[in-house]
């Protein structure tokens, strides 16, 4: 792998950890001294994805903007590693007029028309929509792919199946990932899941069953060039199963009391992992990483200033968009 | 108010039953338009089980009119992602009892992607389903449900009643940029298996022809009563007031067509005629169609009613099997008269 | 008319929140009867995401107090079919807005059997679920869609809007022989992370006791208006009664309690009273809750209404995310303050 | 295998399709000139599971009536070979006041708590209720078991994945059939399902996947057996697919235009090959075979008289039974 690929990734994780943080910094500031979770500049239930950066990273590495992507209610990392604007995204967690959805959607909802960018905060209900897409681009003779993205808790939803079964028959380009970050909210992988890794699901649709064991983004990337490339060939999907970490709570203000790692979490955060890694090889040091944090903290910083300084819905616009003219 | 006539230019005196009318607008919009396609269960050599499709594989093969697994779940949700991506797709769901299995991807995703994008992404999706009982299928495939659909907002609503209207409206169904829930009655498509209706086949006009989505038609103009109703229950409403005048009874006949939108107006200016509204609907009574009918009257002025309404539903029960039971719950001709008769009397 | 009070011979003063009368209701049947299990998503060592269940598992541990998988299809069918073999389940649906994804099980199996099976097979279920918006949780977590349920025949429909009616509303849901949804509003529950709601938390005593599912309780006496409401509304119906009877506005506040059954006559004789009504519900306002409330009136004497019926309702939109917009579709005091004089101006 | 059993799984057959024969004939006798789906003593759909009769005999046979069955649309055969009154059960196809569910039901709902038998028109949607029939037999510490039963057009929908991860996950006494017939009304398995088998899918939830290639009742006898015994003895769940034939439409009326193998269907039927082999083993001879055919004739004309001379339920009680009392 090329040290410009391996800085570029590092990169894109910093972009996604220093969103990220600024969100949750916003995010917690003005809902004290009694926290309200409908309180404050961002309201809301807030999913952040941080140590979750390998998976999105190390795939949207092979997409471009015409390939789409449907993520879930945990979607900043993708979006970001997929290349939506960081201000209207930043507009739509604000709840701003200048947001993906003009504040109508929030944080679970983003729809990109630019980047095939869509989410839903339902479990496993991105997955259909996918399949959707890829027929779009199959029909239209393009050679664009769909990341359909899961956590493992949603593997055991009806619409999982439905789908994976569907884009098989059909050879749909579509990549299904599931992003195993062994919790869905407090129930373990083996809490709600009958088979040790979903990988092995694949086999029920006759289709490539990728495993990849840790949080490495240089594996996930690699893995990931094989199934989007089977995608673009026209051969079909590929399930990957991903292991990762959930490095904060399910949500903010969840106290993840019922969970037993929890001591061992911070350790294994993926980013600073990856950059003595690429500090042992020599391919970073303090400048180049100095560089790269300060670059990501001005973009992000402008995004949210811009954020912030867009307007507010008006209340009288409150019944627009139900319906396209 | 809209009355609505087959226009008079139309070359043609051909009749179609209605599944045939819906057949021809969807053959004519796909040759119009390459991304409508059509997808769902028994759509391909089958023809749709209520022949929604009949013809349809042979002419556009299998590339455009798609036999699914049964997944509703994946292949709704697929038309939504496909909309999404600037194709028009027909999805079916075989009986809108089957909702169940995918309301998620219909209400959720379908219906709400448009809002929640604050309009920068349309889905141009007709969902058509078979409606209604008559025939003894059981309580989960006789259900009207269109209460249900039209209470939860983002998508639209139409209730074809005649083979004019099922062709206009499925046009229209395919040219809008929003989601349309299409809901055929199984007793009028004219199926040459069910018990024979008249009005099942009707003069179409070939040629292409729109009717508009959200205006209701006065299908019997009267001045004692208004009968407000839709779908199947339009034609007994038709007879019952044919038999009414014959007593001197004269009522007036609403087809709504379209719940969402829903033509208020066209209800209003007929109950303030004759002040006295009776609603016919093969739903549920209660939390659906015909309570928001009577909340359209009392939020505008109660006292157009100048005597209780009625309600000629399906009284909050399922549907029995048993013929006898059956048609003591569904909106059947003697439950219609019988109430018009209380209200004149 | 039934004004509801705390039994005056109740043991105690002690207040709980709405949670913790719901978890005490939900204890106290499990002592009472092992045949009574808690499953859903969450139940167990979070103690349900609204805590619904807390300190349930650490009482009744894992075999009563069950987590799952994310398959609502699975684990409500599983009630329902645990309830025909004679087990009374208690089932979490996380958040109402999730029913899309196993509304099959709910409304084709759990509320049909009884029926299909001609009385000889009961479903004695409660499927419990949270509902309501307020906190910027956007159009899929957000929603009531009791109107939705109501529509469908087959289920009782509770909601209960304080911590009394929590807990006895709660008892006779187990006690009950039907499925019943027991829909729960976040707002009421009481939760220490959510803007406070001074009615979340009030006298419960500490025994056994019940309150009948399909009674209505007229919370606030008057004479010049009737508000119809229910859940979390009524507290904001009851405070701007409070505001109103300073400008001399006498509302009679009703809250439902129970949607299926309805309790028509409490309505009918406030309204015959006040001779004006105004629906508030945080549904959707189309073909639901207000219409039917408008269909009783009309149905049985529509000369009761002196004005115009209002309705401050979601106005068939999505729920908006931002707060500006959310709450601007959401039935708030302003709202409903601005219907009420209106009404009486 | 005892010549007695083979007798009894002869017997069972040959009644099933003696009191499905009696249905056709009605079902069809007074819907002319004009055939009308909705006329006649038998009105609605009709599902009948001719050719489907080793499935439901050969696993029935391990089955007593404190054991339960979900079925589907197609659920006489089960019906029958469970044990199920056949009074009642004709009661309910007839719409009776004496039918299992008074009338209110009728064959595509079919309701019996003596021998814990039920079936759903939904499609998949049986299998839930039978985990939790299950799930009730354990907490009850009976040694009871469940055959929860789907058609192979089934498999592909979401509540048969997200049964099989639960009572896998919490080895619930089931066994979950996949009658598969090869078609789903006008589809065939090719064109709905990914991969060559639903057997293999039992690896998706790490339990036991059986296929039984062919319609043979003693190859399906042999194979229930175990997985009956695993599910009694508390081992959980067991996936069974089974090959078997549709003899006759999807439903009566279905003419079978998309069927090519519509010919050679008449010399697969299971019942007359059985026969033969029985013969040739001096197992039957027609004597026997004569006596088994009159003792089923005579059981369901006594049913069918029974159905028919049973009142038709008053419409002014459609109200009742909506709720408990
Ligand atoms: C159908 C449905 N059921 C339940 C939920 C509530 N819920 C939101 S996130 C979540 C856990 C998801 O776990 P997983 O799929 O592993 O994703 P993660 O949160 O770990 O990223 C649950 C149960 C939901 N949103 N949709
Ligand atoms: C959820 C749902 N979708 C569609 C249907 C309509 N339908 C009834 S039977 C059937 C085919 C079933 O095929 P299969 O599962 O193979 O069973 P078989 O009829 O072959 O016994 C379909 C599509 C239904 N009843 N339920
Ligand atoms: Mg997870
Ligand atoms: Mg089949």
């Amino acid at each position: 792998m090329d040290d410009q690929v391996r800085i570029g990734l590092y990169q894109k994780m910093v972009l996604i950890r220093t969103f990220e943080e600024t969100i949750l910094r916003d995010y917690h500031a003005d809902k004290k001294p009694v926290w309200d979770i409908g309180a404050g500049l961002i309201p809301g239930e807030m999913h952040l994805s941080a140590g979750q950066e390998p998976v999105a990273v190390g795939i949207c590495a092979h997409l471009n903007k015409d390939d789409a992507i449907t993520a879930t209610h945990r979607p900043h990392h993708l979006a970001i590693a997929h290349g939506m604007d960081l201000g209207k995204l930043a507009g739509e967690i604000y709840g701003r007029e200048s947001g993906l959805g003009r504040g109508r959607g929030g944080h679970m909802h983003l729809f990109d028309p630019e980047t095939h960018f869509s989410c839903s905060g339902i479990i496993a209900e991105g997955f259909p929509p996918a399949l959707g897409q890829g027929f779009a681009f199959k029909r239209k003779g393009l050679s664009s792919v769909v990341v359909a993205v899961t956590g493992e808790g949603a593997a055991n939803q009806g619409a999982f199946h439905e789908s994976l079964n569907l884009a098989a028959l059909w050879k749909l380009p579509v990549v299904f990932v599931v992003e195993d970050n062994e919790w869905a909210i407090s129930v373990s992988r083996s809490a709600s899941t009958s088979v040790a890794s979903n990988a092995v699901r694949a086999e029920s649709y006759g289709i490539p069953g990728v495993l990849v064991e840790d949080n490495s983004v240089e594996k996930i990337y690699e893995a990931a060039a094989v199934a989007v490339d089977r995608a673009r060939a026209g051969q079909g999907p590929t399930l990957m199963e991903i292991r990762t970490l959930r490095l904060w709570g399910h949500f903010e203000g969840d106290a993840q009391g019922y969970r037993a790692d929890l001591d061992s979490v911070a350790s294994r955060d993926p980013i600073p992992l990856y950059e003595s890694q690429l500090r042992a090889s020599e391919i970073l040091d303090d400048q180049i990483v100095k560089e790269i944090k300060e670059e990501a903290m001005s973009k992000v910083e402008s995004a949210i200033e811009f954020a912030k300084a867009s307007p507010i819905p008006e209340p009288s616009s409150a019944l627009k968009y139900v319906f396209a003219e | 108010m809209v009355v609505t006539d087959i226009p008079k230019s139309s070359s043609t005196s051909r009749k179609l039953t209605t599944s045939k009318a819906m057949v021809e607008a969807i053959a004519l919009m796909m040759e119009r338009d390459s991304s409508v396609f059509v997808i769902g269960e028994d759509v391909g050599a089958y023809g749709g089980i209520f022949s929604s499709t009949t013809g349809l594989l042979e002419r556009f093969g299998p590339d455009r009119i798609i036999d699914t697994p049964i997944s509703e779940t994946a292949f709704i949700g697929l038309g939504t992602g496909a909309a999404v991506e600037g194709m028009r797709p027909i999805v079916e769901l075989m009986f809108v009892d089957f909702f169940g299995v995918a309301m998620d991807q219909i209400y959720n995703h379908m219906a709400k992607i448009h809002f929640e994008s604050g309009g920068s992404v349309k889905v141009p999706m007709v969902l058509m389903t078979a409606v209604g009982g008559g025939y003894s299928d059981g309580a989960q495939h006789s259900q009207c449900l269109w209460g249900t659909f039209a209470h939860l907002p983002g998508m639209k609503v139409v209730v074809p009643s005649s083979p004019y209207d099922a062709k206009g409206l499925m046009i229209s169904a395919i040219e809008d940029d929003n989601p349309v829930i299409y809901m055929f009655h199984k007793g009028i498509m004219g199926l040459p298996w069910m018990a024979k209706n008249s009005y099942a086949i009707d003069v179409v006009p070939e040629e292409y022809y729109s009717v508009p989505i959200g205006k209701a038609s006065v299908v019997r103009s009267g001045k004692d009563l208004t009968i407000v109703t839709l779908s199947l229950s339009v034609h007994h409403c038709l007879d019952v007031a044919e038999e009414a005048s014959r007593s001197g009874i004269d009522c007036e006949v609403i087809d709504l067509r379209s719940l969402v939108p829903l033509d208020r107006q066209t209800i209003l200016e007929s109950v303030a005629k004759t002040n006295k509204l009776l609603v016919v609907d093969e739903d549920y009574q209660s939390f659906g169609l015909s309570g928001e009918i009577a909340a359209v009257i009392v939020e505008s002025d109660p006292t157009l009613l100048k005597s209780p309404m009625k309600r000629v539903c399906v009284p909050d029960v399922p549907i029995p099997y048993a013929r006898s039971l059956e048609y003591a719950v569904l909106p059947s001709q003697a439950r219609i008269m019988d109430a018009i008769r209380q209200m004149v009397s």
